[in-house]
């Protein structure tokens, strides 16, 4: 039998209120890649945590391959003692030193010394060699605050390959980014564990699970519901049954009316923003989805920043509800022309992380609380919120629990939930489902539905092409800032994805000469 | 994963651990120094401090809750204190009135404050520093213009009533208040009440709150954060102005010096109860009674007699003593639970923040 | 530095020296450069110079430091003392002020990480300790620098002109730009200043972080007490009663950011440098200290308004450059 | 020295306290002064507390503090001369003796008892004149004093102004330089500016505040210029420099004498021996220029300025029965 590359036996930890792990055991072997499976605030990013010293477990075990080849106990106190022994790991969330280049933030942890300082010229170079190797081409020495999110988290695979690492921990590495950049980072994952290191990958997607993966391991609740087991034996339904602890029935997706009214709720024609948008027109009806895809980059975050008065429209026409308008902030937006807008970066934009539950969803709907002189009930104000919490299923503790202990996804329906309390007419999603488990995306397509069928105008904007051909009625496309093209939804995947890739390709091709970005990510996405 | 009960909840906040310490050392000198109760030399002058300092603290409160700072609120205090000065020894003008006058002074310069920090995005700590460094420079000129000995000295009637009389003055059928209450805490009372359900349960309040959290989600949650940004610093203007009014009743005359002790002071008591400088977290009360322990630290020692360089010396140490109290009993509040990572660090401004939270050695 | 680039903020402000430095020395007919003028203009920017490094590192790492006048105070009180009164040599008594200020430092430091009280608070206490000892020392008495003439000599020795303390405030600039930038400590500690989470995730310990900048932050208020006793005419309880505004002002004028991670020392230089060129001019035209102190208020908002504008200028030509690259409106017409 | 009511009885219920305004070299006399008080006249008890820190409201709050622990006689040197008058009418609501000693308050009203002080315009305008003798009766002075918005600072102005307007012109008068007392470095940086500045044509300085005499002292004497430098008060550091001539005359004032002599009468008002004759009187505590001829020997003129104090109390001041 082999040795197993790391072992945890029995972890658990607990948080005021929460018992996030218990007795949770998992075994990796080298040469593999290990799930690890749950729905959200399930505890996998506890797990690793308490794998790489930044929670030291209540409980329970950690054993390395010692000196002599058997296993070993071993005490991971910090970081740094978990880096040292081997282990490498990538966060859930972002973790740069936003001051410093991309080559410092990979040798961060094993800076490059001469003669008594830090030789700079060195650490460039690995830091180079050590992105090379991952296929990403970055100028070491560019500021990583300049870098996209996706970008960054590239450079944070960097560093946990930077020092010798025979076990990696990827904690939803795919999360947020494309599909191009998801394969890059897979062919390094292989090449890994063909040299013989051993890696836990953990992710909602579970298409790349079975792609890519050998084993599972699924927790629910902080328990292990499965354990190290072989993922062949085990169907993708079983999985998620076993993650939801029920039979989760498959989506089926409906039958939608055609909408009601064809007067456009939110029309841009011919629209040029400061951000660089140029003749973007768009239109959405009440009771119509329509998708906004592209490739990251493409400049429909910043669109739709421009809608809701983030930049500036500089040419062309806003109209909301047939009246041209001229939208200066998200106030506006919101309270005068009931337009709503669900941010993509959660954790910066999204939610109040120092504040509670309640103060974070009802923010919104503060001014139409206000009662008498301009005092808001507290029982009005928790009764609305219980509401919502109840229908996106968020798991909380109580109302007053902070925003920043929640699990990712669970983050990311209170800031959904916040936009759906305000009930507005247009509401614009921007990357809604990063790192929300299937029973929860689930839900919450039917919430989009349902919102649709109300009446509701939405504009998705998603990089997830599954996702936009299940959910949109229509899907407009965007590159390098301009529309390269619209589509009305078959929502049939095959078909539909063909054509996507052909729009942006065709897109692309016919402005060669403006030096093609991006162009090869454009053919990888089909894949 | 219930509520704790709403005593527990309290028991656990730094308030709890301020009234604690304040009951200890009330005690303790009642005990040793029985002059302590003497109401109209300890209690009623202790207490006056305390009304001027809690609007002070309050004032500094009102600008962390957008996680921004107000390093001018003593020359803000000034600049009230003058107008009102001014008012009265100028313009002849009643009590209120020249009151009225003070406070809006007060909101005009921070509205300026708060407007220019909105305007150009500069941190407030900067723009507060440049405030306070204009008024050192306008106050004195003015009260030198205008004034002989550089001071305000006209009273108008209820002047010392409001700055120096006791409910021992307010009698009714014969009976008369305590000696040891001054009639100050009445608007104080007032000042905190206001304040406290600004935060609690308006809009307005939870707006701010929100803003000093994160800025950026503040915005695109619809929340008119440059107002905001104004309307703290306003408030704080105007509540500096209240407490360099106070002050300059209770001493007797309008001077330029007026909140010269103010800047520290005015971040002590926030701090010690509670609000955080990160913003986002604020607490009308702890704000008092973190003043109201400094202050009584204060007297205390006064009482003994201590001399300066043993006064400075104790002031630090119990301060520290009396806070790493509270650290020891939140530690054991954990202990067998370590506590986690801190959340992500709030994006306002934060000039200072104590490392986060590592594991506890077992 | 080998990447260095100077940042807009320190380009601003050379440009306020240069011009401030041209005019006053019109204004004064030349006497700004006189061996006089040029001596006593740059004996004065040594001890602003130390503060503000010492401030700054204190929130390069996301602390502040309160004491650090009480800290130069008492630093520098001891030392007087023990020269004047326990006859200790100059060549000892040197040394007093570093030891008094690394240690303060290190027990801020390690208040701040041991008890977790807000530094704020932490220092505060320890100032106000320090004020007390430092009166204690010296009462109301001063102590005068006969005592150590050794010492005084040092504080008025000149090299081509310039006052040799302000070469010894320059060179203590240039030990910790070095510092911060070549040396594992100093990364690690902006690391923690930056994000303190992501650094705790790096295996960094911001603990460590936090009693290094203290200590350090202690130890340049020593040398600014060494500084001070060597060119003082006598030590008495006043001494650091000035410094906590200045310290402030230097390194934020100099364009570090009060939220932690980034350093500038060029422009902490600059910026005590500015602040020295008031003071100047107020002597030059013989202003009430009323008007410089409207004087530095009005060079603070502007410094600041100016760069913010220039930063909104340098968005919006981005905005425009990519507006640019996208592709023509009649184009993307024939694309669909 | 001889006390007029030494034996007197019921003195000992009196507890006097001297109250100064903040830690500064010129009180630290009153400390003996009040010692020797206490056992000359026998009183109950003397004290001195300078925790007040240049801050009326704490001044305010040390002398209610001790008013709680039963003193019930107040010598007090005001922080704000605007604002001390207050206090002096809150001590005598409650019946307790009071003095403003070394400052009295602004304006033509002292609520105190009496008021037993340098008249620091006086003062101020011998130094002024002693300067502008040394200078020779003409050339360029510089005045520098500190906090500007200090009534005192500007009875000190007035006084420097009147000896500067009696030369006729042939001495001009640059602005004053104020606030510069705040510490030692700001005074030390003021006038090292101000040398470097106006030093070729500056020929006198007067210091009527103690960091600047300090600084002003040691910057003179290195600079080697022809700068005549007179300074206020007697504190060894000054007296050190009129002894190694870098300063040429100091206006010492009597901090002994309105501490003891002061204790004294308060003592008997305390004890209600005596009552005021004038009450709110103001008594000039006299001052002293200090050469290099006198510096060894102006201290027996000053104590004997202070017996002289002491009989006219007896004589004039106070209505015993
Ligand atoms: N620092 C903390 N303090 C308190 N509770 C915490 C903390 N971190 C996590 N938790 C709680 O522990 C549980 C497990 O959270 P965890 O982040 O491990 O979930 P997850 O499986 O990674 O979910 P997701 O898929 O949403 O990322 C959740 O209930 C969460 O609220
Ligand atoms: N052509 C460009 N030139 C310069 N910067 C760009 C360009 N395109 C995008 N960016 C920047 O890159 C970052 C990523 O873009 P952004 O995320 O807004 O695009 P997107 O279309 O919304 O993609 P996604 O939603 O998939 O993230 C943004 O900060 C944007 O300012
Ligand atoms: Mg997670
Ligand atoms: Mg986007």
């Amino acid at each position: 039998m082999t040795v197993p590359a790391l072992e945890a036996r029995t972890i658990s930890k607990s948080f005021p209120g929460v018992k996030a792990l218990d007795a949770v055991s998992l075994t990796m072997l080298p040469g593999s890649v290990h799930a690890l499976l749950g729905e959200n605030g399930a505890g996998k990013s506890t797990l690793i945590k308490a794998l790489t010293g930044v929670h030291r477990p209540d409980g329970g075990c950690i054993l390395l391959p010692g000196a002599d080849g058997r296993p070993a106990e071993v005490q991971l106190t910090d970081p740094a003692a978990a880096r040292d022994a081997g282990i490498g790991v990538v966060h859930q969330e972002r973790n740069v030193i936003r001051g410093f280049t991309v080559a410092e933030n990979i040798v961060l942890g094993r800076m490059p010394r001469r003669a008594g300082r830090i030789d700079w010229a060195r650490a460039r170079d690995e830091a180079a060699a050590c992105l090379a190797q991952l296929e990403v081409d970055l100028d070491p020495s560019t500021p990583i605050a300049e870098l996209s999110s996706a970008q960054m988290q590239l450079v944070e695979i960097a560093r946990a390959l930077f020092t010798e690492t025979r076990v990696l921990l990827l904690d939803e590495p795919t999360a947020s980014i494309s599909a191009a950049e998801s394969d890059r980072l897979f062919r390094v994952v292989d090449r890994l564990r063909d040299e013989g290191a051993s890696i836990l990958f953990v992710s909602h997607k579970l298409e790349e699970v079975y792609a890519h993966c050998d084993t599972v391991t699924v927790l629910r609740d902080g328990r292990s519901v499965l354990e190290s087991q072989p993922l062949s034996a085990h169907s993708h339904d079983e999985i998620v049954d076993t993650m939801v602890g029920r039979a989760l029935g498959s989506l089926t997706v409906p039958d939608r009316p055609a909408p009601r009214s064809s007067a456009p709720a939110l029309e841009l024609t011919a629209v040029t923003t400061t951000a660089g948008h140029h003749g973007v027109s768009l239109s959405v009806r009440p009771g119509e989805i329509v998708g906004l895809y592209g490739l990251v980059g493409a400049g429909r975050t910043e669109l739709a920043r421009a809608i809701v008065g983030l930049e500036r429209i500089t040419a062309g026409e806003l109209r909301v509800e047939g009246v041209p308008t001229r939208i200066r902030s998200v106030r506006q937006a919101l309270h005068r022309h009931g337009i709503g807008y669900v941010t993509e970066n959660r954790k910066e934009e999204g939610v109040f992380l120092e504040q509670s539950i309640t103060r974070n969803v009802a923010v919104t709907v503060w001014p139409e609380l206000q009662r008498g002189p301009g005092l808001i009930s507290a029982r009005r104000e928790r009764e609305l919120v219980a509401r919502f919490v109840d229908e996106l299923d968020i798991r909380i503790s109580s109302q007053n629990q902070l925003a920043g202990r929640l699990s990712g996804g669970n983050q990311q329906k209170v800031s959904l939930a916040k936009w759906l309390a305000a009930s507005p007419r247009i509401l614009i999603i921007d990357e809604p489902t990063i790192g929300i488990d299937l029973r929860t995306k689930r839900s919450f397509y039917e919430l989009i539905w349902r919102l649709a069928d109300e009446g509701m105008a939405i504009l998705l904007i998603s990089s997830d092409l599954a996702e936009m051909i299940t959910l949109a009625d229509r899907i407009a496309v965007m590159d390098r800032f301009a529309i390269a093209g619209e589509r009305t939804n078959s929502h049939e995947y095959d078909s539909m994805s063909q054509e996507i890739i052909r729009l942006i390709h065709s897109h692309a091709g016919s402005h060669a000469e403006a030096g093609a970005v991006g162009t090869e990510e454009g053919i990888d996405v089909a894949g | 994963m219930s509520d704790r009960p709403a005593v527990v909840r309290w028991l656990a906040t730094p308030r709890f651990v301020l009234i604690a310490i304040i009951v200890v050392l009330v005690a303790v000198l009642t005990a040793v120094k029985p002059s302590f109760l003497n109401g109209a030399f300890v209690l009623a002058p202790l207490i006056t401090s305390i009304t001027v300092f809690t609007v002070v603290g309050l004032a500094q409160m009102m600008v962390l809750s957008i996680g921004h700072m107000n390093i001018a609120v003593g020359q803000m205090a000034a600049f009230g204190a003058m107008a009102s000065g001014i008012s009265f020894d100028l313009f002849a003008l009643p009590l209120a009135a020249g009151l009225l006058l003070g406070l809006v002074a007060g909101a005009a310069i921070g509205a300026l404050t708060g407007w220019i920090i909105a305007r150009t995005g500069v941190n407030s700590f900067i723009v507060t520093l440049a405030m306070s460094f204009a008024l050192l420079g306008l106050v004195p000129t003015v009260y030198s213009a205008l004034s002989t000995g550089s001071a305000f000295v006209v009273k108008p009637e209820g002047f010392d009533l409001l700055g120096r009389s006791s409910f021992s003055s307010v009698c009714l059928a014969g009976w008369c208040g305590p000696a040891a209450i001054p009639l100050m805490v009445v608007p104080v009372l007032v000042v905190m009440a206001l304040v406290g359900l600004l935060y609690q349960r308006t809009r307005w309040g939870r707006e701010l709150l929100l803003t000093g959290s994160n800025v950026t989600a503040a915005e695109l949650s619809g929340i008119p954060t440059a107002r905001r940004i104004v309307m703290a610093h306003t408030l704080s203007g105007t509540l500096a102005a209240l407490a360099g009014i106070l002050l300059a009743t209770s001493i007797g005359s309008f001077t330029p010096s007026i909140g010269d002790e103010f800047m520290l002071q005015s971040f002590v008591g926030p701090i010690l109860g509670g609000t955080l400088l990160a913003g986002g977290y604020v607490s009308v009360v702890g704000t008092f009674l973190g003043i109201t322990l400094t202050l009584v630290i204060r007297k205390g020692l006064e009482l003994f007699g201590v001399g300066i360089e043993t006064l400075n010396v104790l002031l630090g140490v119990i301060l520290l003593v009396a806070l790493s109290a509270d650290r020891v009993r939140e530690i054991r509040l954990r202990r067998g639970r370590a506590p986690g990572s801190a959340p992500g660090r709030p994006s306002g401004s934060t000039p200072d923040r104590t490392p986060d939270a590592e594991e506890v050695p077992a | 530095m080998t990447r260095a680039r100077l940042g807009s903020q320190s380009i601003t402000l050379i440009a306020i020296v240069v011009a401030g430095t041209v005019l006053l020395g019109i204004a004064s007919g030349g006497d700004l450069f006189s061996p006089v003028g040029i001596r006593t203009f740059f004996q004065f920017l040594a001890v602003p110079i130390l503060i503000g490094l010492a401030q700054m590192i204190t929130v390069a790492v996301g602390q502040l430091n309160l004491a650090v006048g009480a800290i130069g105070g008492v630093a520098a009180a001891l030392a007087a003392v023990l020269m004047a009164d326990l006859g200790v040599p100059p060549l000892i008594g040197a040394l007093v002020p570093l030891a008094v200020g690394a240690l303060a430092g290190l027990a801020n430091g390690w208040l701040v990480v041991l008890t977790r009280i807000n530094g704020f608070i932490v220092t505060l206490a320890t100032m106000t300790i320090l004020l007390g000892a430092q009166y204690a020392l010296v009462g109301t008495r001063t102590v005068s620098a006969d005592n150590w003439q050794p010492l005084a000599a040092v504080g008025r020795a000149t090299v081509l002109g310039v006052p040799l303390i302000f070469l010894a405030a320059v060179a203590a600039a240039v030990v910790v730009a070095l510092a911060s930038r070549y040396t594992r400590s100093g990364r690690r500690l902006l690391a923690s200043g930056d994000n303190p989470e992501a650094a705790r995730l790096l295996g960094i310990s911001n603990d460590r972080s936090v009693v290094l900048a203290h200590t350090a932050s202690g130890l340049l208020c020593g040398v600014a007490a060494l500084v001070s006793l060597a060119a003082l005419p006598g030590v008495n309880q006043s001494v650091g009663g000035d410094w906590l505004l200045p310290s402030f002002a230097a390194p934020i004028i100099g364009g570090v950011s009060l939220t932690g991670g980034t350093v500038a020392v060029l422009g902490t230089v600059l910026a005590a440098t500015v602040v020295r060129l008031v003071d100047t001019a107020r002597a030059e035209f013989q202003l009430a200290p009323a008007w410089v102190n409207f004087v530095i208020g009005a060079v603070v908002l502007g410094t600041v308004a100016l760069d913010r504008v220039r930063q909104v200028r340098a968005e919006r030509r981005r905005g425009a450059a990519r507006a640019q690259d996208a592709p023509a409106v009649d184009t993307l017409e024939a694309a669909r | 020295s001889s006390g007029g009511g030494a034996e007197a009885t019921g003195l000992d219920t009196v507890k006097v306290a001297l109250v100064p305004g903040g830690p500064h070299p010129y009180f630290q006399p009153w400390i003996a002064a009040a010692d020797q008080a206490k056992t000359d006249f026998g009183l109950g008890d003397a004290t001195f507390n300078e925790t007040a820190g240049w801050d009326q409201t704490k001044e305010n709050d040390v002398i209610n503090s001790l008013v709680a622990n039963g003193y019930n006689a107040f010598g007090v040197f005001g922080v704000s001369p605007t604002d001390i008058n207050s206090t002096f009418q809150n001590l005598k609501q409650n019946g307790i003796a009071s003095a403003a000693l070394g400052s009295c308050p602004a304006g033509d009203v002292n609520d105190a008892d009496f008021c037993l002080s340098t008249d620091t315009e006086a003062a101020a305008y011998k130094a002024a004149q002693a300067t502008i003798q040394a200078m020779g009766g003409k050339g360029v002075l510089a005045h520098l004093t500190g906090v500007n918005v200090d009534s005192n600072t500007q009875r000190r102005i007035a006084g420097v102004k009147k000896a500067v307007e009696e030369t006729n012109g042939a001495v001009t008068l640059l602005p004053d330089v104020t606030d510069i007392d705040t510490d030692i470095t700001t005074a030390q940086k003021a006038v090292a500016d101000l040398l470097a500045s106006k030093g070729s044509e500056i020929t006198g300085i007067v210091s009527t505040a103690y960091n600047p005499a300090v600084a002003a002292a040691t910057a003179v004497k290195e600079s080697g210029l022809p700068i005549s430098l007179v300074a206020i008060d007697d504190d060894e550091t000054i007296l050190a420099a009129i002894e190694d001539g870098s300063v040429y005359a100091t206006i010492a004032q009597n901090p002994t004498g309105q501490a003891y002599v002061g204790s004294y009468a308060l003592a008997k008002l305390a004890s209600k021996e005596c009552t005021m004759a004038d009450p709110g009187a103001i008594i000039d505590s006299g001052s002293f220029v200090v050469t290099k001829e006198n510096v060894a020997t102006y201290d027996d003129e000053r104590t004997a300025a202070s017996e002289q104090l002491m009989k006219d109390f007896d004589a004039d001041h106070l209505v015993c029965s």
